[in-house]
Parts: C-alpha cells; structure tokens; sequence
C-alpha cells in the first residue's frame, strides 16, 4: 500500500504541474486570441463584404463588379501573406535576432508614419542610454510587447505632439520608458488602472509581472503620461552577462561582448 | 459637383481599415446611397458627423479611444434625429444593450452585414428601428 | 556568506520557474500557430481558388461566375464562424461537448464529399473499438488536432482510394490511427519528418508531444500511409475514469457511465 500512495501522490503533483502549465496556457491564448480577433477576423469580414458588392452589381454593372472582384482578390492574398507571416512569428518568437531598440524603434516609427491627409501624427523619438547587454530572448519579447502597447496608446490615445521612447541598460536594471506630451489619462482610468473592455493595460500589467518586473506610471491632464518598466537585471540580461558578476568581475563593463 | 440629395449619405466608423474598405464598396455599389465620410475612432467619429451630417451612421462598437457606446451618446446629444446603426462581431454582445438605449436605431452582427446592411440602412433611413425582440425584451 | 548562498538559491529557483512558466508561454504561441495554420489559412486559401475561379469565368462564362462567387461567399461566412469559433474555443478552452469519434467522422466525411465533377475523392470510413470513456477536454482538441491534420493530408497528398481512422479505448492508452491506401510518403519527407516550409507535420508532432502521446510512421511506396498516437490512460481518461482504478476497481469496466 506503500506503493500506492506514492504511486497516488506522484500523479497528483503531476496533475497539478499539468494544471499550472494549463493557466499559464490559457493566459497566453486568451491574449493572442484577442490580437487575432482584431486583425484576421475584421480582415476576413471586410473582404466578403468586397465580394458580396461585386456579386451585387453584377449583372448591372459588371465592369464595377469586375474590378470590386479583382480588389478583393488582391485582398485576400494579402491577408494569406499576413497570416502566414503570424505563423512565422508565432513560430520563431524568441529565436528572432533583432533586438529591442530596433523592435521599439520600427514599431514607433510605424505609427508616426501619416496614414491620411486629415490626420498628422505626433513625432517619435528613441533614446538608448548605457551599454547594450544581450537580453534573454524571452524578455526581449514581453519588454517589447508591453512597449508596443505603451506606444500604440500613446499613438491613440494622447492627443501627442511628441513621443518618446527610452531604453536604459544600468547594471541593476533593465528599464523602459515610453511618455508622451498629451492630454493626459482619463483620472478614472488612471485609478482604476484600466477601462472596462478594454485589454492593453491589463496585457501590459500581465506581462511585466511574468517577468517581475516593476510599473510606474506618472499622468496629469494636459500634460502628459509616462510609463516606465524596470527589469532587475538578473532576469533581464542573458545568463553569460551576468555569470561574470559572479566571476569577481568588479567594472560595470560587459566582457562578453568581447569573447 | 453637387450631391443628389435623394441619396441616403453615409458614414462608417471602425478601426479597421479592410472592413472600411469593405463596406464602401458595398454601399457604393448602390444607386440610392452613397459613402460621405468614414472615421477610425470615436473622437473622429464625432468630428466627421459634424462636418458631414449623414443621413446614417455605421458605427462598430470596439473603437480605440472614445467607444462606440461614449460616441453614440454624444452624437445623439447634439444630433438627436442622428440614425445609428451598430456593428458587433460577437453575437450576446453586452454592449448592444447599452448601445441600443443610448439611441442606435438598429443593430447587426458582421457576419449578416452583407447580406442585410443595405436594406437595414434604408429601413433606419427611413424611419424605422431594427432591434432584435431578445433586445427589445430587456429594455 | 550563507546569506549569499540562500539568496543565490532563491534567486537560481526563481529564475528557473520564470524560465518554465515562459517556455510554457513560447510552446502556446507555436500552439496558437498550429491552430491558425489548421483552421483561418486554410480556409483562406481554399476561398482564394474559389474567388479566382469565378474572376476567371467572368467575361466569358457569367453564369458560372456568378455561381462560384455565390459559393464562395457562402464558404466566407462559414469560415467566419469557424474562426469566430476557434477563438472562443481559446477564450474559453474545454467547453466543446462533442466527442473524439464524432468530430473525427464529420472531419473525414467533410473532406470525402465531392467538390467537382472531374475529382472524385477517396471513400472514408471510421471505426471505434473497446469502451468509450470521457476525454479531458485539452486531450480531446489536441488529439482531434492531430487526427484533422493526418487526414488532411491524407485526402490532399495520398492519392488513395480509401482512408480509414481507427479509435482504440484501452485500458492503459488511448490509441488513434489514420491509414491510407495510396502512393506512400516521399522518402526524404519521411525520413526529416517535414516538408520545409510546409508546418501541418510539425505541428502534428508538437501536439503528441504537448501531451506526451507517442506518434509511430509507417510509409512505403505504392502501399500507402498510416500514422498511430498513442497516449497513455492516465494522461488521456478524465480524472473520474482513472480514479476508479484507486478505489479497487478490477475489472477493465467503466463505473462512471453508470453514475
Ligand atoms: N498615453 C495615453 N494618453 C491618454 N490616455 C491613455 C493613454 N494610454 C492609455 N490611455 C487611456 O487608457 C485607456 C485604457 O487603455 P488600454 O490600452 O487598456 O485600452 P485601449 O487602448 O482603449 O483598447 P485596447 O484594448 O485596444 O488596447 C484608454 O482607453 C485611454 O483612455
Ligand atoms: N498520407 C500521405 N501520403 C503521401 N504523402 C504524404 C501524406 N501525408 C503527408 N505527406 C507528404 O508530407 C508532406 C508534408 O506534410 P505537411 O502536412 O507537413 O505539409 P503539407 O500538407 O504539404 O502543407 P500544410 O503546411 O498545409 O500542412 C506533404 O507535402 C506530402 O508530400
Ligand atoms: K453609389
Ligand atoms: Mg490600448
Ligand atoms: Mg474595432
Ligand atoms: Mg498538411
């Protein structure tokens, strides 16, 4: 009988592992289901409608329907080419090589990029202050993550003249900051800390804290918020970065950059 | 170049720009409608209704910013003739609810949208309200 | 110094269960990306020839065109649902009520019906054999993943003229097999276990090992196919099917259909 609760309590301890690999699963599908949603799906239903106009006008004016037809097609192989390139990326996550001041800087100069002629973006601007130290890849994805949505909301919702990003690499920490010079968040959402329905800040609290990591955020109306990240930096920097902190290397110089 | 003013005037709100661009095709393809303005966000939303005064909105309800509840409410403060239909893509959507009693006159999943749009744009326009009895119960 | 040592100790855990809980996180995107791959890129593709077909017939074959279009239309919306479907199925993870062998049967009869008149596909058919017991929910929507994918396959690559699944309910394993009787698989496919570029396999590996199922090939040419996963009973069977086996259950029967 001795054998049968060890053999009971091996497969509950099991099951609980199992069970915690779950909710960390079910956490990260319920975030990139709502990535999905607001891209493939729209993009799946703006095309039918496309195609529900060109069968529409049809018989009337086919030369229209013709051309609607040819719109969409072009459409959906464009959004064959996106979604295949999520595969990709949902894929080689974390064997990606570029690195985060490359991904923060692309992401922001995306949205400062003018999409229409009544809309004028505010301006972006990156700063890198420190030395640059290798980051596990893994902590590259969520630091860039919660970036992405920092900024995407600076974009959206600031009312900016200016954006800013910053990246500081100190011997401690890892930090990030994204401010803008806006109106402001909404006092209710500031205390709150997020606005019922909506999931980025959650998303961003989510992530820091898979990685411990620290948010601060500083807001006042008319004047602007600021958020900023801090990363200890043994979880941050890759293992061999910090290996050397144990190795009775005393500088804050890096050493491996020159292995 | 003026406007046939039997035209039913449109104006689409959604952040997504396939699906902007999927609606205007159908809405152009008609001979009495026709697409006046389109907005990406609540803020813009409000901005193009006043501009353009449509005879009908086309309003999604997940929108960065302002939301599409916020918006309608505020358009119907100024505007209270303003004809509002809503957009969700999940059907048992909590927020129709809420969208309907801030004055949308109609309501409609993406996925009927090109099969039943037209026609619901020109019932709204004309007059009328579409709300599903499930709705109407709890209001 | 035993300070240092314990806050090392501490700090190496703590680094290591940040490491787990983010493994976990990367394999769920490549899940996620199986998942998208199976369901959204497929339809895609599928609505892409439908779409160029009736452009093609445009001019000279209208009322053709006009039937594809308005089939393809059709074809949108259900793939709309599908994926409006497959991302409440992230949201909410276990809440489908169908069984394996039913989702298994529609999926192959799916793929066996006609499309055209000058393909005539393979004749399919489905077996079950031993007691039928209750499937964790994950267990069911990975091993039905990988069966989906195995028949896919075999209807799209085998040129059979007959594919066959088999569902075995044992006491130790749940076994699921998929044979066909066409061409065999390209040598060098079967011996790398992928076509590059092409992500159907790997995915189907990742899910076995997901659930620390056993996945065994056999292949020859001009024999045909088959494909066995194995997953053992205690992994496989709910809580309540496995637990009888504690409480002195003997015989290979099932109490908890009678509960
Ligand atoms: N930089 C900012 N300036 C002003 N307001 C902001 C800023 N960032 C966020 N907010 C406010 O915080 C709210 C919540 O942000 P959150 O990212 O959670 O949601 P969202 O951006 O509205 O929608 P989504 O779920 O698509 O991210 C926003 O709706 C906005 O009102
Ligand atoms: N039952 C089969 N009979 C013959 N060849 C097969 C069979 N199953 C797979 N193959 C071969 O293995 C290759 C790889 O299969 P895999 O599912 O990975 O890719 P695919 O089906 O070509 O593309 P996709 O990425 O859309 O799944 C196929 O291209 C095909 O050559
Ligand atoms: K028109
Ligand atoms: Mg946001
Ligand atoms: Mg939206
Ligand atoms: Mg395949």
């Amino acid at each position: 009988s001795t054998f049968f609760i060890a053999a009971f309590f091996g497969w509950a301890m099991t099951r609980r592992i199992v069970e915690l690999r779950l909710e960390e699963r079910v956490s990260e599908r319920t975030r990139i289901a709502r990535e999905l949603h607001d891209t493939l799906l729209q993009s799946l239903h703006g095309l039918m409608f496309e195609f529900q106009a060109a069968r529409n006008m049809f018989r009337k004016r086919p030369e229209e329907a013709l051309q609607a037809l040819d719109s969409a097609i072009v459409g959906t192989e464009r959004a064959i080419i996106e979604s295949q390139e999520a595969i990709e990326d949902l894929r080689s996550t974390a064997t990606a090589e570029d690195d985060l001041a490359q991904l923060i800087k692309l992401t922001g100069e995306n949205f400062a990029t003018p999409r229409s002629e009544d809309y004028d973006p505010p301006a972006f601007g990156l700063t890198v202050e420190g030395q640059q130290r290798a980051l596990s890849p893994v902590i590259r994805d969520e630091v860039y993550g919660i970036a992405r949505e920092l900024l995407r909301n600076a974009f959206r919702h600031a009312q900016a003249r200016r954006i800013e990003a910053e990246i500081l690499y100190d011997e401690y920490q890892l930090r990030v900051r994204v401010r803008d010079d806006g109106r402001g968040m909404d006092p209710q959402v500031l205390e709150q800390g997020m606005r019922p329905g909506h999931w980025g800040l959650p998303g961003v609290r989510e992530r820091a804290q898979q990685i411990g990591g620290k948010l601060d955020v500083w807001s006042e109306a008319g004047a602007g918020t600021e958020v900023q990240l801090s990363v200890t930096a043994l979880v941050a920097y890759e293992k061999a970065s910090i290996r050397s902190r144990f190795e009775g290397s005393q500088g804050a110089e890096n050493h491996e950059h020159r292995s | 170049m003026s406007i046939d003013p039997s035209l039913i005037r449109i104006l689409t709100v959604d952040d997504h720009p396939l699906l902007r661009k999927g609606i205007a095709a159908l809405v152009n393809a008609e001979d009495d409608m026709k697409l006046v303005a389109e907005a990406s966000s609540g803020e813009q939303a409000i901005e193009k209704f006043r501009a353009h005064r449509p005879d009908v909105t086309l309003m999604d309800i997940q929108l960065p910013g302002v939301n599409g509840i916020e918006c309608i409410i505020q358009i119907q403060k100024e505007f209270p003739n303003a004809r509002i239909i809503v957009l969700t893509t999940y059907s048992g959507d909590v927020q129709v609810v809420r969208a309907i009693k801030a004055g949308a006159r109609a309501y409609l999943l993406k996925r009927q949208v090109h099969r039943e749009l037209l026609e619901t744009i020109r019932a709204v326009h004309a007059g009328q309200r579409r709300i599903p009895q499930e709705i109407a119960v709890e209001l």
